[in-house]
């Protein structure tokens, strides 16, 4: 066997362009594929390429405007008290929309806590991603409806389960793949790279997507790694890919293009989206302690929305009636999802006994029973 | 021919290969379970008629096994898995704690993780370092886990097979030390329920509980007893999440007296759950405090010192006499 | 001045930089304890005042940060590590079972691991899935490491100077929900042994022992109860590894009965054990079974369900009546 | 920062030497270090050398005899029922012996079980190695005596352990460095992945010393890696290099290499040393049940004793007086350890409660009390 890396071997044309835009750091990531430039000027690729339609295009920059909404409504909310905390997406719509767009109905997905944006590619209805941050549920939707697993919080584990997932699959004989999303802190846990250990073994059919965001609640991506992490995947037998995640295209062309090559049967695949978390690490998270303006600055000149509006319209592929029926979309959609979390009620209290066992146990049996009288004291009126 | 006199560790190795036949899910997974059979043996020959495909020899990973066992069961499949010794399963702890055990409550019941954990375990192999602990409490206090331990061949059998069909994870404790001992299995018999206990010996004065390895040990010092005019009654609890207290409660009720015998260390062990509970069940038929043996709070010694160390049949007597003389 | 009234995550930041102004092996390690301060502003200005060198913003891998811990206090150093949360502490539990717990005895006492592992535990802050569990039971079990919690500030500084100063692991829990909660500390006092219980309530009736958390719910629960004419005694256990028996016994002998209260889940927690071994100590005395209020066989339940779930007021009373009922 | 691999970057000639030595892997590893040929041939290295003078050469030499004799002799013991289990390092001593004698006294060593080659080079006396395989302790040496720590049973946990003590090696200021070994199958381990990173964050002077003898039990490579292990290292920032394992001269100027490397302030490399278990995995182990003799018997041709003897006598640096004398000092040594095997005593049954604290431990002592009056109730003839 031979080692890949369909990143080591691209030329740097694609990398010139993200330093002409002005971006310091690209110097650094010379191997960065990228389709669109900040400026949104469409811009080829020796690899990598997507054809679309001007609707497609108009359904991406729709995702990922609707995204920003949703998430933006669910910081509102938790400021106003109806979510105990949210972990915003801002800045990383194009490296979710254009993943999320990658995949088929039959692919599967292991999210992190952040990939509200790949959860609406999924067509996971956005308010049941908040039962979780409003502490009514640790995850409200049913993984098998979206083919989108529950949310996971502990960072690295997913990779584990969408590794057994995918060789499954390859058991199966089917020509699914499944993506594992995480992020750049993740990658220092050992569970990601024993998820690239088995995935390259049994040749599964995965894509690990790690959205290099640049940060891992105040530590910055020097303290997870010393090379850039798309790299980690050559020496695992895999190749690794870096794409500028603020570019939807690219990232919608590379991660379709590591899906066709797990369905061929050809194995994992690492793809790495540079991007930028433009927020606090969640509603919790404070980064005027850790982080300095001017690099939050630096990285708004690159929005993944902006430019793909700049290119819509410059190729003139949306008129204004479509951003004006767009942002009335936005709203309604905003005020759906307020509306919703309002009237989410609370779990009974019985709730606790639910489902922790499918099969039962005489135990939690036992403590429901007791729980029940307990409650039932105090409704008498004869709590003692 | 239904019945057969064989060992426990070819007794699981049969109904491991019933459970593959019966289901195409099932699937085995571990370190040198392939070729190699197991170090114990356990899945020998599986991987002849099953192929690496079923039997699947993975990259030692402990935390890598459980977790893609997890993904292979959300496809639908039904790993078994072999952690080597128990000393190996600690790198998959966190796997089984915080996945495989809550997975289907974060779900609200929409998945199901039938996964189970195979774990030798517990001395008196003469082995080296970490070869011979006893860690069934880390799991049974984590709600989400089922924990059981066979004591004998027709048990490790049917408890296999039920806990390859009950839709929770399942923690396997196989008592290696026994893996030799054989015993009669009917394969045609009705199982009881996976989480019964079972009264192994009948007696009047004093109850023992135990499971695994310790049972042989307990029904050997009833034997004992009996010689010396003392009627025991020996519980074999076989599972240790749920704990089948009703089963001790009734015995107890009876014989007045309980100890409770483990090979895992006392401190925190499973004996202070059930002398905590039985105390509260049955506290004004006890003529005497529930009384545990078991390891020290110390780590497993070294191969020469644990015959001093494992609770053989004088420190159960021992115990037996001290309750007694309440 | 020397007596100063502080929350109990102040009352750690002082005795942390204490501690490493005392001697320069002391390090801090763990994830976002640099510049940010830790997510609960523990390690907050510690940084600033020690430098990177000795204060750690590690790689996001428990596993290694516990690992390299190891490494570094066999080199010499004092590492205090912290776990951000209790439900993050797992992928280090190899480390901290196999290796931590056992390398003193390993090495027949000629290495000692002088390596503190912080954990902010419990609930009650409303927060997702991890961020609210008591796991002491699954360290408390293990030979090797001590176990304590602090439930006041006082405490708090004083024991992390004792564990920072013992040659021995410590697993140090941080009542999260506590942190802000002020009490009195006096920097000149002598302190008690790191492993005594303390009474901090006199009673007559019956004796209440918690720690951490719960130490101010049953406090609350006393007072409540002396409106009602009934004598609580309250005692803080504030280690769980060693325990100190002997000042519940004392107790016991005078109240006769005993309830232990925990946030952690009751099945196999540490309220068993008090109770196994008190019910051996004080067979005579004790006027009732002893009883336990704690967490149920469950996962901790999302943020909105989780004052149903906490042991709160009415249930340490509700437990206290079901005991002097006998 | 930059991705420096010196083994990818090395011209292939020493590895065609491999090939011509009828190797049939030699192909698939082209980039193996290698000084000495099968046949015993002395050939270049553009980047590894050593300049040894003919008693350092026989030194290397009798290192590796007298480990091969103990080993033995240990297995032997264990046939015999005075041992519990043995693992022996029968094929790897030049592995062992190479890169344990590139250490300077105050570099520390973390081994695995079969470091029993560099245990000796640390100075550890064999017989000490024993006890843990009899069943009388579980590592019978003081670890600062020789700066060579016990040995690690759990596969991949010494990994951190090595690093964390070059952090702290590097905090003191001082130029020692740390090798850890380990071997191909616990290279799957999440530890050993967290080890890289770490090392790599914060450039530990630390040399990861992989001995891929190709087995793990019954498992081959092929069941943990896709591709060489060596060029793992890359991915994580710093250098791996595979060194043909059965070389002695190779495996010191490797090592040598990486541990100056080290002391520079350079960071980690990973040594892959590629070799052969011959024997069985521990004496507990069948290996009929899962490998075929001819693997074996086609690396008997490449013995790294054999290859340094015929370098030894057709170079003229050793005479017969030598490996006669030398042929005397093994039985010696195997005499030695026999008798001080059968002379190790029995722990006491006390000493169950010894050393599990350091600062004492309420219930340790009252068990040992409990313990204490229990054993003395028999020898008093009171036993109840
Ligand atoms: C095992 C574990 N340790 C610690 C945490 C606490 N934690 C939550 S998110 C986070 C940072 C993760 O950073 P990264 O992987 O880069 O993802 P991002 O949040 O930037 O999307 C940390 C430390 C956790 N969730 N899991
Ligand atoms: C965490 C863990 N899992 C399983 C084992 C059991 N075990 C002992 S050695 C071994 C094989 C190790 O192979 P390798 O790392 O290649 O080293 P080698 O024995 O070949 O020197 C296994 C699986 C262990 N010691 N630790
Ligand atoms: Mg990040
Ligand atoms: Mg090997």
């Amino acid at each position: 066997m031979t080692v890949e890396s369909t990143a080591a071997r691209k030329p740097r044309r694609s990398s010139k362009r993200t330093a002409a835009a002005g971006a310091k750091k690209a110097a650094a990531e010379p191997e960065l594929v990228q389709l669109l430039t900040p400026e949104g000027e469409r811009v080829e690729h020796p690899d990598y390429d997507v054809d679309l339609s001007a609707e497609e295009l108009r359904g991406l920059y729709r995702d990922m405007v609707l995204t920003r909404r949703f998430d933006a409504e669910a910081t509102a909310l938790q400021r106003q008290g109806e979510l105990g905390l949210w972990a915003s997406l801002l800045g990383q719509e194009a490296a979710q929309i254009g993943s999320g767009r990658a995949l088929r109905d039959d692919d599967y997905v292991f999210p992190t806590y952040r990939e509200h944006g790949v959860a609406w590619c999924r067509g996971v209805d956005p308010t049941n991603l908040l039962g979780m941050f409003r502490g009514v549920n640790h995850g409200g939707w049913d993984p098998n409806t979206n083919n989108f697993h529950l949310y996971t919080i502990v960072i690295g584990s997913q990779t584990l389960h969408a590794t057994g997932y995918a060789m499954g699959v390859a058991k199966d004989g089917a020509d699914s793949a499944v993506v594992a999303y995480f992020g750049d802190g993740a990658s220092s846990q050992g569970d990601v790279a024993e998820a690239f250990t088995f995935s390259a073994v049994y040749n599964a059919p995965v894509v690990f997507f790690c959205q290099n965001n640049q940060w891992a609640i105040s530590e910055p991506t020097e303290k997870q790694m010393r090379v850039p992490l798309y790299q980690r995947a050559q020496g695992f037998g895999f190749p690794g890919v870096r794409v500028d995640g603020n570019d939807v295209l690219a990232c919608l062309a590379v991660t379709k293009s590591a899906l066709e090559r797990a369905r061929r049967g050809e194995g994992p695949t690492l793809v790495e989206a540079f991007t930028y978390r433009m927020g606090a690490h969640t509603t919790s998270d404070d980064p005027t302690k850790y982080r300095a303006d001017e690099e939050r600055e630096a990285w708004e000149a690159k929005d993944p929305i902006l430019r793909l509006r700049a290119y819509l319209e410059n190729a003139g592929h949306a008129d204004a009636a479509f951003f004006e029926e767009l942002e009335t979309e936005s709203e309604t959609l905003g005020k759906r999802v307020r509306e919703a979390v309002r009237a989410m009620p609370d779990p009974e209290p019985m709730a606790i006994f639910d489902h922790i066992y499918a099969d039962g146990h005489a135990l939690v049996d036992e403590e429901r029973a007791q729980f029940a009288a307990y409650q039932a004291s105090f409704s008498d009126g004869e709590g003692n | 021919m239904a019945v057969q006199k064989l060992p426990i560790a070819k007794a699981i190795n049969e109904s491991l290969r019933k459970a593959m036949e019966t289901d195409p899910k099932v699937l085995i997974m571990g370190e040198d379970v392939g070729k190699l059979g197991g170090v114990f043996r356990v899945t020998d020959g599986l991987f002849k008629d099953f192929g690496e495909d079923r039997v699947i020899d993975t990259p030692l990973a402990e935390s890598g096994i459980v977790g893609t066992a997890i993904g292979l069961a959300l496809r639908g499949y039904r790993p078994v898995v072999e952690i080597q010794f128990d000393g190996f399963v600690f790198p998959a702890y966190d796997q089984i704690v915080t996945q495989l055990a809550k997975m289907h409550a974060r779900a609200l019941g929409k998945i199901k993780l039938p996964v189970v954990v195979r774990i030798p375990y517990g001395g008196g192999i003469g082995a080296v370092e970490h070869h011979s602990e006893s860690p069934e409490t880390l799991f049974a206090h984590v709600a989400g886990l089922k924990v059981v331990s066979p004591s004998n061949a027709s048990d490790a059998y049917w408890m296999m097979q039920q806990a390859i069909q009950c839709d929770d994870p399942v923690i396997f404790f196989e008592p290696k030390r026994r893996y030799w001992d054989k015993g009669e299995l009917d394969t045609e018999a009705i199982p009881g329920p996976l989480h019964a206990a079972r009264t192994v010996r009948d007696g009047s004065d004093l109850t023992l509980v135990a499971y695994g390895p310790m049972v042989k040990v307990c029904l050997e010092a009833a034997a004992a007893a009996q010689e010396e005019g003392k009627s025991i009654e020996v519980v074999d609890l076989r599972s240790m999440s749920p704990i089948d207290f009703d089963a001790i409660q009734a015995s107890v009720e009876r014989t007045r007296r309980l100890v409770v015998v483990h090979e895992a260390p006392v401190f925190y062990g499973a004996g202070a759950e059930i002398a905590a509970r039985i105390t509260e069940r049955c506290f004004y038929h006890l003529e005497a405090p529930v009384l545990r043996v078991g390891g020290y709070h110390a780590p497993y010694p070294p191969a020469r010192l644990e015959e001093e160390y494992l609770p053989g049949l004088d420190r159960v007597l021992d115990a037996v006499d001290r309750s007694l003389a309440y």
